[in-house]
């Protein structure tokens, strides 16, 4: 069976206790580490993608420890799982080629905090309890602490401080979700929950869930609670900033639905509650992204605008949308992959310090780059026939045939504001007057073939139309895992 | 202002929480409750019934905390050991790195505070015996309250008399962070063998469980317990240690 | 009876204390009221019936929060302004 | 059941929501940085006091059988003490790292109100 499934979470935490024996060896040595986790976990999980395919597509479980599921912690893999593990593995593969030799100090320290975020957003993704879930969270969390603080400069301290005491109150409010739903159902299994929970009172029900959704609501970046995350943005290293960006972000959007959906059952009025804080959070996102100076900051409000229409697209509980939903954040993840990198990259050239202003007319300098990052950026606004166009169409298909006009124009509108500070950013870097700051040409071969494979995943998902239409179908069907409550139970605790 | 406001959102707070709360019933027997719900079909046992009743056959240990922090969700208490483990190292991160910069009015703090002799002797007599208590907690984690965690901590707790008597107490950070590394490789490795021998991460009952209520019962609980205790005490030790070294 | 009296009284001290460490400017003071809030709570865990978890919270709670509160005090400062 | 018990009865809850109260006014209202990680170690032990006293049933003893007398049958919910037994070992966790950065902060800006440095207005 795939019971090696779980080698996902145990390889990684078996390397990054390594970490600490291998740097006693060698003090070289440990920045190899990461690489070759995130290399096996990719192998991993498209092994269990080609497993999924060879079984019809039907989620499995994994067993820990051997009980059977409410009594014992179990792992839930679909295609949705896979999808995102896939995603996790990618792009921290590309993070670790992208980081080797920029760490200065204390490397294996870095390189196990590094490891074990990434091994903790894998947990999120796949566990199917909610306990475990919390752990996880916290797991990811703390090293998303310890990694914010890394530069120890004032401004990054102040990011780490402030994150620390938001997603201190985020992990109470959980805690106290988990323990009110426990003793409603009796028990923490997910499926087992979600199967009791029309028993429960309704009250009851609405304060767990009110509970649960602050909390996560945080850690997910959605509107009154995200103060916490342009400064974070900002202050931690940018190949940290873009696992944020990329990864955390999606996976806690993930668990966000998955209690939305599995744990309570949702009703409309949730759903469209969860809707408008969406478009709030859209709106917020971009229109703040407006006015931004510094380029890790703009990215990081356009982040916000993202995953405000990551949410509408989920929360419009469709199959198309929530298939549109997931499409965003693979595209999303990429984007911002090559963004943040990209222009991280380009900054350290012209040693700036990060404004917008220091890269005018860098696209002399580095053409490759400069192309590639407004590339993305074409294909982030929805240009057809680029990828980011078909996940728009989908998402705004859905929102308007479940009869939402307001919230298209709305989105149509943050799309407009979208581009019209990426085009300010694009006509920048293409100035044609001379650069002000002195430029240092370092060609680095580990920095440039992370971005231009994040690009080449771009064209792979615009322009093979035989890719895209059995896509589609993979995500329809991973939509489906998210939404469909039932298929979900009967597949953890059996008919 | 930020008061008023603070004791608006306080009280509304709390309304929502005393109109749910009221609801709960303190000290009520859930656990063998009758259920009156026809709705539902399946099985409506509650999880710490089932944990109550099957732990002498699955996992044989008298204490059924430990045998579910342990077997039932190790999965859990892995994690756990790994948020201390990001906490030591984080904190590696932040306060141990840049100590050059600004020791200079604590240098004269640590020297103007140095214990008397009666209390160096005897936290040097009370060393070894807490640190034989704490391993004796972790050892019987499976029979009486207590475990790894309690016992690590204890451990860390008789470093840090230690730190607190000697002002110029050392210890070897090499063979801390191996004992943290270590326990934390053994850990894994007895999930793996599970997984490679029978398939199932974590399988715990892979030795003869024994005889119920003895110190050799409950398969490998005590085992993996007394890891956890060494890598809990490491550990502590070590968060302690890098809050002392920066005075 | 009689427990059930000294486990209310025992909520209601720790109740009283909690609103000593917001209100003390000292935070010595608060931090060390505070550890007596844990050693309150490690009782009332006794007398649930959680003795593990009774054990940790002295442990944990009490010890070796405490130390380093203290610790990070006097590297810092003292008084609240 | 006299008015000992009916008391009795809502003390758990009321005392620990009343943790949490108090820490959420710390947390919200103080702009002492040490002030506010004792909130939230407040608040903490509050959720854990809840959680435990979620498990507690009347007239039954600890889950351990080292005694012959207790049986599955008269034994208190034993998972609400595992989940605290991680909660207070996360909770130290998080306290050890924050008042790491809190150290490092008043290096930089020798203050520690929140308040008065840079960035961190709410």
């Amino acid at each position: 069976m795939v019971d090696y499934a779980i080698l996902l979470i145990a390889l990684p935490l078996f390397a990054a206790f390594l970490i600490p024996l291998v740097a006693m060896v060698n003090k070289n040595w440990p920045k190899y580490i990461p690489i070759l986790v995130t290399a096996f976990n990719s192998v991993l999980s498209i092994n269990l993608l080609l497993y999924l395919n060879a079984h019809n597509g039907t989620p499995f479980i994994v067993k820990i420890g051997g009980f059977i599921p409410p009594f014992g912690i179990n792992l839930f893999i679909g295609y949705l799982a896979i999808i995102l593990l896939m995603l996790i593995s990618f792009v921290g593969l590309m993070i670790s080629l992208y980081t080797i030799n920029t760490v200065k100090d204390a490397e294996s320290r870095y390189y196990m905090l590094f490891i074990l975020l990434l091994m903790g957003v894998t947990g999120l993704v796949i566990t199917g309890d909610l306990f475990n879930m919390f752990v996880f969270l916290e797991i990811t969390s703390i090293s998303a602490y310890s990694l914010t603080a890394y530069k120890r400069d004032g401004l990054s301290l102040e990011a780490s401080m402030k994150y620390i005491l938001i997603g201190s109150l985020a992990s109470v409010f959980v805690l106290i979700g988990i323990g009110v739903i426990y003793y409603s159902t009796h028990t923490l299994n997910i499926a087992d929950i979600s199967n009791h929970i029309n028993t429960v009172p309704k009250y009851i029900k609405m304060f767990s869930l009110s509970m649960l959704l602050i909390g996560l609501a945080i850690e997910a970046e959605l509107f009154p609670v995200n103060g916490w995350v342009p400064d974070v943005y900002q202050a931690s290293p940018t190949p940290v900033t873009t696992i944020f960006s990329s990864i955390v972000v999606k996976a806690t959007i993930y668990v966000f639905f998955r209690v939305l959906f599995t744990v309570f059952r949702a009703d409309l009025t949730v759903m469209n509650f969860v809707m408008g804080l969406g478009v709030i959070t859209l709106l917020i996102g971009e229109i703040s992204a407006l006015k931004q100076v510094n380029i890790k900051r703009m990215l990081a409000y356009s982040s916000i605008g993202q995953v405000g229409l990551i949410v509408i697209a989920i929360s419009s509980y469709s199959s198309m949308g929530v298939a549109g939903g997931i499409y965003q954040m693979i595209n999303h993840a990429i984007f911002k992959g090559i963004l943040f990198l990209g222009t991280a990259y380009m900054i350290t050239s012209v040693s700036g310090t990060g404004k917008i202003s220091d890269l005018k007319g860098i696209a002399q300098k580095m053409p490759i780059s400069s192309f590639i990052v407004s590339f993305s950026i074409i294909a982030l606004l929805g240009v057809p026939p680029l990828t980011g166009f078909w996940a728009k169409m989908m998402i705004l298909s859905s929102v308007m045939s479940s009869g939402h006009q307001i919230i298209v124009a709305l989105i149509l509108f943050a799309t407009v504001v979208e581009a019209v500070y990426y085009l300010k950013f694009i006509a920048v870097i293409y100035d044609s007057s001379e650069i002000t700051n002195s430029f240092k040409s370092t060609i680095k071969f580990n920095k440039i073939v992370p971005i231009v494979l994040f690009a080449l995943t771009i064209i792979l998902f615009s322009v093979v139309p035989q890719f895209l239409v059995k896509f589609q179908d993979v995500l329809l069907k991973a939509a489906n895992e998210l939404t469909n409550v039932s298929s979900y139970i009967s597949i953890v605790l059996g008919s | 202002m930020k008061k008023i406001i603070a004791t608006l959102i306080l009280l509304v707070f709390t309304f929502y929480t005393y109109n749910t709360i009221k609801g709960f019933r303190f000290g009520h027997d859930f656990l063998n409750a009758k259920t009156n719900n026809k709705k539902i079909s399946q099985k409506i046992e509650p999880a710490g019934k089932h944990y109550l009743e099957n732990n002498k056959l699955e996992n044989n240990a008298s204490n059924v905390v430990t045998s579910i922090v342990v077997s039932y969700r190790g999965f859990d208490t892995l994690g756990e050991v790994t948020v201390l483990f990001l906490a030591a190292t984080g904190l590696g991160v932040i306060l141990t790195l840049t100590k050059k910069e600004d020791d200079d009015e604590n240098e004269n703090d640590s020297s103007e505070g140095e214990p008397s002799l009666i209390v160096k002797t005897a936290s040097r007599i009370l060393f070894p015996l807490i640190f034989i208590f704490g391993a004796y907690v972790f050892i019987h984690g499976h029979l009486t309250p207590g475990g790894g965690f309690q016992g690590g901590t204890i451990i860390a707790s008789a470093y840090l008399m230690m730190f607190l008597s000697y002002s110029n107490f050392k210890i070897n950070h090499s063979i801390f962070k191996s004992i943290e590394s270590m326990s934390g490789l053994t850990f894994i490795s007895i999930g793996l063998v599970g997984l490679i021998g029978f398939g199932i991460f974590l399988k715990l009952n892979l030795i003869p469980m024994g005889v119920f209520n003895t110190l050799f019962s409950a398969g490998l609980i005590p085992i993996v317990y007394i890891i956890v205790g060494f890598k809990v005490g490491s550990e502590l030790t070590a968060v302690v240690d890098s809050y002392r070294e920066n005075w | 009876m009689v427990l059930m009296l000294l486990q209310i009284f025992l909520l209601i001290l720790m109740l009283i204390a909690a609103i000593f460490t917001v209100a003390y400017k000292d935070l010595m003071n608060s931090v060390i009221v505070s550890g007596f809030i844990s050693l309150g709570a490690s009782l009332l865990f006794y007398f649930l019936q959680a003795p593990d978890v009774a054990l940790t919270e002295a442990a944990i709670g009490t010890g070796l929060t405490t130390y380093i509160f203290v610790v990070t005090i006097r590297k810092t400062e003292r008084m609240e302004k | 059941m006299s008015w000992v018990e009916t008391v009795y009865n809502y003390s758990y809850f009321v005392g620990a929501f009343g943790l949490i109260m108090i820490g959420l006014y710390a947390v919200m209202v103080k702009t002492n940085l040490i002030k506010i990680l004792i909130g939230i170690n407040l608040i903490d032990v509050g959720v854990n006091i809840f959680l435990v006293s979620l498990g507690y049933i009347k007239g039954k003893g600890a889950p351990i059988f080292s005694n012959a007398s207790v049986t599955p049958a008269n034994s208190i919910d034993p998972i609400p003490q595992a989940l605290v037994l991680t909660a207070i070992v996360i909770g130290v966790a998080v306290t050890a790292l924050s008042l790491s950065v809190i150290i490092k902060l008043y290096q930089h800006y020798k203050t520690l109100d929140i308040s008065k440095i840079r960035e961190m207005r709410w």
